[in-house]
């Protein structure tokens, strides 16, 4: 029997405000929370009532030594309950969870796109890649609605280049991040071995379609609800192409990261 | 301290303590062994399985509501085949004492699946989900029937010459009374009680139903009262066990079920946001003992 | 703004708005003349009255639950003369749309009441509640039975010649969708659901059941998704309005409602701790109007 | 229509902790609450989830023109809530409610027992009657666990006499309340004009047993679980003798103060 403890109380030690809705929370690393990988997610119990009764999912946005980082964005009562956790409060926490994780490109040449908040694997997978000489060039491509939005300041370091995009064209490119590396790779600016996404699910089947295909691998960190976070409850299912056939694949213990282009898009509903 | 102290029989099988993982959420149990002490609990009852592999339901599978969960899994499985070779061995091994939850689907399935399971060695406890309502055939269907009730339980318990047989009612009929009455009647030797409660969601977003199926179960701490009560009806209308389940979130919850006369307690949607309430529930029960039922006419 | 807006109407009674209090929380209505802006509301259904005074239940009459409030009440009320004497008339004086609420006890009592209220002016439409829980006689011994909804409605709406008569239902049934049914064969309006959900609760200090009569009506934000389940299954089953209650906390909740193609909503336990919810939901009215039903096979 | 508004939000100003359990909340009084006379309570929306759902009930302990001050003893969630509220933190708040209220004693002497937070009231009425000079001698008598839990350094002003038990003799007179009263009564050190308590109904019933007959009169002020605390839900009622019948009152409006005689305790299942 798997006897990984996965368990913890952490405790929150500070945060850095990045965005009117975004922050860093930074942990203590537990006792004995387990090595983590970019595209690993921790579970989050916000409230001691039932409102919100579930644990909340966020990726590991870094976990060093002695922390333990979320990037958090406030979209309803769980999430702004995460983000107004005061330094010294205790949360239990679950993780780190999920199968499959980000793996270095085999040729050393790697482009993020993330919206939102799914920049936090990014991050993560940039910083333990930098880590491990595992890669050479690593591009950011990070869009946001307005330039206020853009999640920047904590993070351009660990990218050798980041190309950002606005919605509103406030800030780099106008227009959203599908659209901006659809020009960097018309212009050559990336290099086309790797790609890999996360964020909001309408993001990364606008990549499948319109560029997906102009690199040799494409791979996407999925979201969805989740209950357990371990593969129990069969909650957090999407329609993955395997084989020929449509499986429906647990996001929090089959993902999150999956082939992009096996993702059966037109059977997800939500 | 005496390890037998909380021990409790139903029919033949004896169990080390009256405090149950519920089936369903955590799955086939060992996904919850980083999380969850499993070899201490009494049981864990895994996911129902059917006789053929399910998929399960397309679209969302949950929704939070206030204080409940709304869920529309489907019974999905691997079946009942690759469960007996795969998930079950497992769990013996790892020193967890397994229920197996069995889907009654349509008759000649389910007789196929009956069999199958008598054919296994170990298995000698059976909780018939008579009662998911979040597939088409079987499930609810069955568990709003008397007569049907009569019928699925009796074949079981031809079937499984021997083993324990649990009959899980739904709460979604006028008088679970009357159901767990005639589970009883055919031979089984505890009821479970509750299933989820049919509820449904809408989102105003998309101004249509959640889920694919429209509606779900509600499970959590919202229908607990609604649990206690079918415990405290059923109580008083057989004799054989009653084993509580429905929105248990804390120790007092699981001592109501014990008072209500509960014989033993399942703990479902709680281990999503508090895997650490079983054995919180086991400390109480070690420390106090399991509380007596009250001793009081419906 | 257009005042009509957001008129609506049920038999032939015009409403200002589709905004109503429950019967029960609001007592007569007035009671709550300082939280509440009473004659913004569509309606006030004030507490069910029978027609002799009734004492309600002894011992406790409320228990909170984990979001939701158990209460045996038991119909307490002062009867109907007096009601109709001193509670209904300040009411109108006051700018106050009030649906009267009746209970439906014995057959003998009931035609009294009804003869009784056919003998009133100004009541164009009253609520038939089928359905409480919390009582020995009449209540929801006859919401549960299909006949007695139907000669229960049929008798109302022959004695009250001419007023809207809306029936109010229980969910403590397998399937709601029938007795809504029969109450429209029956000549009903309207159809009101959710009353409460039965449930009970266990104290663990005195080791007792909570209520007297042990069972009470479980209400509030718990059991919102029963409550909205109930109003679709019901929508897609009978042609008059569809009235749903049941847990709505939040203007979003009410949205729920009218998606599932209730034509008018009722507000109970949230007026408890939150006065101010239905001047919340009157306002996303105003703004965005009454949205349109999801229109769905069941 | 009564248009009296009693709905209000209400901002915490400060918190005086009193004892580990006890503390006085004092909020800024809100723009346009009414007078309040003792006796009167107000209701307080503890939480903006349903957990815990309704709103709680307390006992004003003082009205000024700048301040509502409550006495919150922490017995579970909400009244955690409540003590733990931030100055500057705003609360929504019913009130003031109550039908019946202690009305000065006839012959300007008075005897207050008080167990636990019943305190509040006792000194609502003292600072009230000393303020419009209605009472000349007030006696408390006020009872504890232990020496740590007597309500002490905020009141003692406000009464002629403080009488102090402790259930363990730690302080004061060793017993509950009502004996220390029994005793102070045969001794002949309290004036029998009019006896006023306020307590767990277990004090109250003790009061009326053994010692309520050898005053004048007695009135009470009782507790009972709440839902609309107006009159309306028939949720808090209470037996009550009147004109020989016994008829179930509403503690939020016919109450919260009954004479304490006409209480039908044989009557009252809890
Ligand atoms: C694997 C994974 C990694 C994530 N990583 C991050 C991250 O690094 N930073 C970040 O800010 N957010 C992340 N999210 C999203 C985050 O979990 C949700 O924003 C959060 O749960 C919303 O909770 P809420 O109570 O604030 O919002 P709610 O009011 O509950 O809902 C707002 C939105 O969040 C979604 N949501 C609600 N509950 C869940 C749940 N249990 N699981 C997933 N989604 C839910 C809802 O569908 C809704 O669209 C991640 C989600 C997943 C599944
Ligand atoms: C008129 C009145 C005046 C009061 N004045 C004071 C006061 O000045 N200071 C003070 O500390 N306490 C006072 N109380 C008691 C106070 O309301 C309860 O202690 C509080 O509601 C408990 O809430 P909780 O969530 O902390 O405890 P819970 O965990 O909910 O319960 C703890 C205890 O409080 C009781 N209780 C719970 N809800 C209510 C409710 N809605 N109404 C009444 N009792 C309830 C329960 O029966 C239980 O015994 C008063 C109560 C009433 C009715
Ligand atoms: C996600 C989920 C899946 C479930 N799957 C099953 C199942 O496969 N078989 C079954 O008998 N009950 C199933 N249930 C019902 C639970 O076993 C339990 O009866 C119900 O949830 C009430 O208990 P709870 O409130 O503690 O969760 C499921 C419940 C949930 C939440
Ligand atoms: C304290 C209380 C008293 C009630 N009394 C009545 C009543 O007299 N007549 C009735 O038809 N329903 C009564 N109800 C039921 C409500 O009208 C409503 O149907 C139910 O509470 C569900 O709605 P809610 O969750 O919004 O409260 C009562 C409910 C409560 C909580
Ligand atoms: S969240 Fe339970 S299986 Fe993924
Ligand atoms: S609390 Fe509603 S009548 Fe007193």
């Amino acid at each position: 029997m798997n006897r990984i403890k996965s368990l913890f109380r952490a405790r929150v030690l500070r945060h850095q405000v990045l965005t009117p809705s975004c922050r860093l929370v930074v942990f203590d690393r537990p006792a004995g929370f387990p090595a983590a990988s970019p595209g690993h997610f921790v579970s989050v119990r916000v409230s001691d009532s039932s409102v919100p009764l579930l644990r909340r999912p966020f990726s590991i946005l870094d976990l060093t030594a002695g922390e333990l980082i979320l990037l958090v964005k406030i979209v309803g009562r769980g999430s702004a309950l995460l983000a107004g956790a005061n330094p010294g409060d205790g949360l239990e926490i679950g993780g780190p969870f999920g199968g499959t994780v980000f793996e270095p490109p085999a040729r050393g040449k790697a482009v993020f796109v993330a919206g939102g908040t799914g920049l936090a694997p990014a991050v993560f997978a940039a910083r333990t890649w930098n880590k491990g000489g595992l890669v050479e060039e690593i591009h950011l491509v990070h869009g946001a609605s307005t330039r206020d939005e853009l999640l920047t300041g904590f993070c351009e370091k660990d990218f050798s280049h980041v190309h950002q995009a606005t919605l509103d064209g406030s800030a780099g490119f106008g227009g959203d991040a599908v659209s901006l590396l659809e020009k960097l790779v018309n212009d050559g600016v990336v290099p086309l071995d790797a790609l890999f996404s996360c964020g909001p699910r309408g993001m990364i089947r606008a990549l499948v379609e319109r560029v997906g295909s102009r690199f040799a691998e494409h791979h996407a960190s999925l979201e969805a609800v989740m209950a357990c976070g371990v593969g129990a409850c069969r909650g957090c299912t999407v329609p993955v192409r395997e084989n020929g056939e449509t499986l429906l694949r647990a996001v929090c213990s089959d993902g999150t990261v999956f082939p992009a282009g096996d993702i059966a898009w037109e059977e997800w509903e939500d | 301290m005496n390890k037998k102290k909380n021990a409790i029989r139903i029919g033949a099988v004896e169990f080390r303590n009256p405090v149950f993982l519920a089936s369903g959420p955590a799955g086939y149990g060992l996904e919850y062994a980083g999380l969850i002490d499993l070899p201490s609990l009494g049981a864990v009852v895994t996911k129902t399985v059917s006789y053929s592999p399910r998929r399960g339901n397309p679209g969302r599978r949950l929704r939070e509501t206030v204080s409940g969960l709304l869920n529309s899994v489907g019974l999905e499985n691997v079946g009942a085949e690759e469960y007996f070779a795969e998930k079950l061995p497992p769990l013996y091994d790892a020193g967890v004492k397994p229920v197996v939850s069995l889907a009654a689907e349509d008759w000649e399935d389910y007789r196929k699946l009956l069999e199958l399971t008598a054919r296994q060695e170990n298995v000698d406890v059976v909780e018939l989900n008579l009662s998911c309502p979040n597939v088409e055939r079987g499930g609810m269907a069955v568990g709003v029937d008397p007569d049907l009730v009569r019928r699925y339980v009796r074949l079981a318990k031809d079937i499984l010459r021997g083993a324990a047989v649990l009959a899980k009612l739904t709460p979604n009929v006028q008088d679970i009374g009357l159901l767990a009455l005639a589970a009883e009647e055919a031979g089984a030797d505890g009821i479970t009680a509750i299933n989820t409660v049919l509820g449904m969601d809408i989102d105003t977003d998309s101004g249509k139903p959640v889920f694919h199926r429209i509606r779900a179960g509600l499970s959590g701490p919202a229908i607990m009262p609604v649990a206690l009560e079918a415990v405290w009806r059923i109580r008083r209308r057989v004799e054989i066990p009653v084993i509580g389940v429905g929105g248990i979130s804390s120790p007092l919850d699981a001592e109501k079920f014990f008072l209500a006369g509960a014989t033993a307690i399942q703990i479902g949607t709680a281990i999503f946001y508090a895997p650490g309430l079983p054995g919180e529930i086991l400390s109480a029960l070690e420390e106090r003992g399991i509380p007596a039922p009250i001793n009081l006419p419906d």
